[in-house]
């Protein structure tokens, strides 16, 4: 057995435990933004345990066993994205690759049930997607920067040159912008809005909701973590407990601009993140032009 | 040769490119499904004129396989819209329009729809097929017969749009052509032979087969619009 | 050179002209799409409820057996070529793996009956059609400007290829109906039959992040 | 034995070969191992912790008219 999966193995519970944790950190700061006193911080990991213990039974409009499948590769795909991004540092065109996979299991997830529901979450989904995956032309901008798009190779150009977050504030912020759109209640959350039920998880339910809980705590962790290695700098990933404090930061900015924007309409929601997306290739055309 | 294929590539390339603008622009303009179809066709030649601007072997074999995709896309997408259709069609029951309908008289359709009692509908065939059987004689060779074979067509489809039997007289005169075609070929082949063995004789053999090879085409071809009239 | 985008290289397999390249990117996006094939062709589709106009109950849709054969057998011809165009190393290779995809697409949703879904992919065909213009054009421009298409011989090549890859880009955009042609796709996902619809999905995202990797290397 | 449970015994299955996989070898498919393993593993076991359904028409979807 390779010891390095010891390290995983570490390193996917790390994650679970701080991402759900994060998540009701999240929850409860919008609470209080909202005047209620909340649920306790570690509503969110109670919801998961309990969940995992509740009945399921396939819809007979199901198709099977897609309705299955696409719940458990969401944990397959950020367990991937962790172990890409933090144990192997490799690069960041895969991340990409793995967060358009997400878009795919929200997809699958909706049209798999056969609810109408869940259907309009899926297509909704496909929406998002064409607006959320031109915000990676963020990629194109920093591999103009530092000529490199492994994530090693970047903490390294941050170690000697300086965060990132200052060079390329435009990519900061459109990849802020790909966070906001991740963390629950966004205004870019179409996919799960509340006039939709609970969008492409409406058919997911009990233990199948459970796995897919316990994937987006990952996922929660995993791009947190990314944004911080890529934008921040070597010296707050490097130990275990800035990037705490860093993440725990990061989630109250991110519950306040959640807890104080509503939800737009689908089309609002879609030009926004493409207005972005050109701004993005605009600072990308602008590198190209003057030499990077 | 090399500086042949390098002073060509960039008209090449100018030349694909603005093909594809100009069709990108049609379509623009022409709402109608088919005809955007055979637009975005023209797009895709002008794809294969860029590659063969390259002007090497392997452009060659990049063509081929180009050329594939784009047919099947065609056909793919025709199929589609042919689904399309049929689907529309039985969804409306619309109705579905013959050709000429509107000049079509009263005995072939039994109801007088328009009243046309129009001098120009019996006349103007005759004199058009007349026209282009004398011009199809003068031309002579297979251009010529082609045009006469186009006048009689012409004559016969117009006949039958408006009702009318070809006369027998003019049956009988077809059918004699018709036999004469047999012999009009051989002339066609013994002047051809005769360009290589009596090449001092070329003004008549040119004319021997050019008047054979008219004959022959004009009442082969003039044959289709006499189909409908077998029993 | 290589490396620094697509992490590490494990091997090159050249079918004579066709070269395909094992790299952690490649290996992962090829392994992702297989498994996809896979699931597709053990899934049923599912039943959709559809709601009603003017009426109270939902309407249960099912996919009739002639529709779904023709349906799978489509998709897993895209899913195969969804993994082909994540192994080549040949940019013309790769045009032309996206090209399968886009007929693929439409081969898929051509079976259902009904009239806006063909209408949409009828849509998506006419873009997808004039899409090979700039995919071809700038395969056969680089191909002049450096005279070769392997995907390994190009980053070596000192020469600047904005222009070709810009056109490219556009290409990719019209093959797999991304946001600027966005508008010709949508309706297509609204056809029943998730499987397969997903099979759309997936194999226009994965070549959306390979192109951005070829487009990175070159 | 009913549908849920026997997805998740082929699951559990698979998870358990994985698994065995991941002790046997080294490198790089250790990790792609790893990735198939934890989902299957976490259905397969939690598809034996849940309890039998207690609906009345399993699977029907709560709908209006269906």
């Amino acid at each position: 057995m390779d010891s390095s999966i010891i390290n995983v193995v570490n390193l996917t519970i790390h994650a679970f435990l701080v991402g759900s944790l994060l998540l009701g950190l999240h929850r409860k700061i919008i609470a209080r933004i909202q005047g209620r006193p909340g649920p306790p911080i570690i509503q969110y990991l109670l919801h998961t345990i309990k969940f995992y213990v509740k009945e399921i039974t396939f819809p007979i409009t199901a198709g099977n066993p897609l309705y299955i499948f696409v719940a458990l590769l969401d944990v397959s795909v950020w367990l991937t994205a962790l172990i890409i991004a933090i144990d192997l540092k490799s690069s960041l065109l895969i991340i990409i690759g793995i967060y358009v996979l997400q878009k795919i299991v929200e997809h699958g997830c909706g049209l798999s049930s056969g609810s109408p529901y869940g259907k309009i979450g899926g297509v909704r989904s496909v929406f998002s997607a064409a607006a959320e995956v031109p915000l990676f032309a963020v990629v194109a901008a920093i591999y103009l920067t530092t000529h490199s798009v492994l994530i090693s190779d970047i903490l390294n150009y941050q170690s000697i040159h300086g965060s990132l977050l200052f060079k390329m504030p435009i990519c900061a912020f459109a990849f802020f912008i790909l966070l906001v759109s991740k963390a629950p209640n966004s205004p870019f959350g179409i996919v799960k809005g509340k006039d939709i039920v609970s969008g492409y998880m409406t058919e997911h339910y009990g233990l199948l909701a459970s796995i897919i809980y316990i994937a987006e705590a990952i996922a929660y962790f995993a791009l947190l973590w990314i944004f911080i290695a890529v934008f921040i700098g070597p010296w707050v990933v490097s130990h275990p407990l800035i990037t705490l404090a860093v993440m725990v930061g990061l989630t109250v900015i991110l519950a306040f601009v959640n807890g104080l924007t509503p939800l737009l309409a689908p089309h609002h929601s879609v030009m926004l993140q493409m207005t972005i997306a050109g701004l993005v290739l605009c600072d990308v055309l602008y590198r190209l032009i003057m030499g990077g | 040769m090399e500086n042949i294929i390098y002073s060509l590539y960039h008209p090449t390339m100018i030349i694909g490119f603005s093909v594809g603008i100009l069709s990108l622009l049609a379509i623009g303009f022409q709402k109608d499904d088919l005809h955007a179809l055979i637009l975005a066709d023209v797009v895709e030649c002008a794809m294969l004129v860029i590659i063969a601007g390259v002007g090497t072997d392997l452009a060659e074999a990049l063509i081929l396989p180009g050329l594939v995709v784009s047919l099947a896309e065609l056909l793919a997408v025709s199929e589609v819209l042919i689904t399309r259709k049929h689907i529309q069609s039985k969804n409306h029951d619309s109705k579905k329009f013959k050709l000429f309908e509107e000049f079509k008289l009263p005995l072939h359709t039994g109801e007088l729809k328009y009243d046309i009692e129009m001098e120009v509908l019996k006349t103007s065939p005759k004199f058009f097929a007349i026209i282009l059987i004398v011009y199809g004689a003068i031309l002579s060779g297979f251009t010529g017969g082609a045009v006469i074979a186009t006048g009689l067509l012409f004559y016969a489809l117009s006949q039958r749009v408006l009702g009318l039997n070809i006369s027998d007289d003019v049956k009988t005169l077809w059918e004699g052509m018709a036999g004469l075609s047999g012999v009009a070929w051989a002339f066609w082949i013994f002047g051809f032979l005769g360009f290589f063995l009596f090449p001092k004789y070329w003004l008549v053999c040119l004319l021997m087969s050019g008047l054979g090879l008219v004959i022959k085409v004009g009442s082969k071809l003039g044959l289709v619009g006499y189909i409908g009239e077998v029993k | 050179m290589i490396s620094s985008i697509i992490g590490q290289l494990f091997g090159i397999v050249p079918f004579g002209d066709i070269v395909f390249g094992f790299s952690e990117f490649s290996i992962i996006g090829f392994v992702v799409a297989l498994i996809f094939t896979i699931v597709v062709y053990l899934t049923k589709p599912e039943k959709q409820l559809e709601a009603q106009k003017f009426r109270v109950e939902d309407k249960l849709e099912v996919v009739s057996l002639e529709e779904l054969k023709i349906r799978r057998m489509m998709a897993i011809v895209c899913g195969i070529a969804t993994a082909g165009a994540m192994l080549t190393y040949d940019l013309f290779d790769y045009a032309l793996f996206l090209t399968l995809v886009g007929i693929a697409n439409i081969g898929i949703v051509s079976a259902v009956k009904k009239d806006w879904v063909l209408n949409a992919s009828y849509q998506y065909g006419l873009i997808a059609m004039i899409a090979t213009l700039p995919l071809f054009g700038s395969a056969g421009m680089i191909l002049a400007k450096t005279g070769t298409l392997s995907l390994f011989e190009l980053p070596k090549i000192p020469t600047s290829l904005l222009f070709e890859k810009i056109i490219f880009a556009a290409g990719m955009a019209g093959e797999t109906g991304i946001a600027p042609f966005y508008a010709s796709k949508a309706e297509m996902f609204r056809a029943p039959g998730s499987p397969y619809i997903l099979m759309i999905h997936l194999s226009s995202l994965l070549l959306i992040v390979r192109t951005v990797e070829i487009l990175l290397t070159i | 034995m009913d549908e849920e449970r026997k997805c998740g015994l082929y699951l559990l299955i698979i998870g358990l070969l994985c698994t065995f996989g991941i002790v046997m070898f080294k490198g790089m498919i250790c990790y792609l191992l790893y990735v198939i393993a934890v989902p299957c593993l976490l259905y397969g076991i939690g598809s034996y912790l849940i309890p039998k359904t207690r609906r009345k028409n399993a699977g029907r979807l709560p709908f209006r008219g269906f």
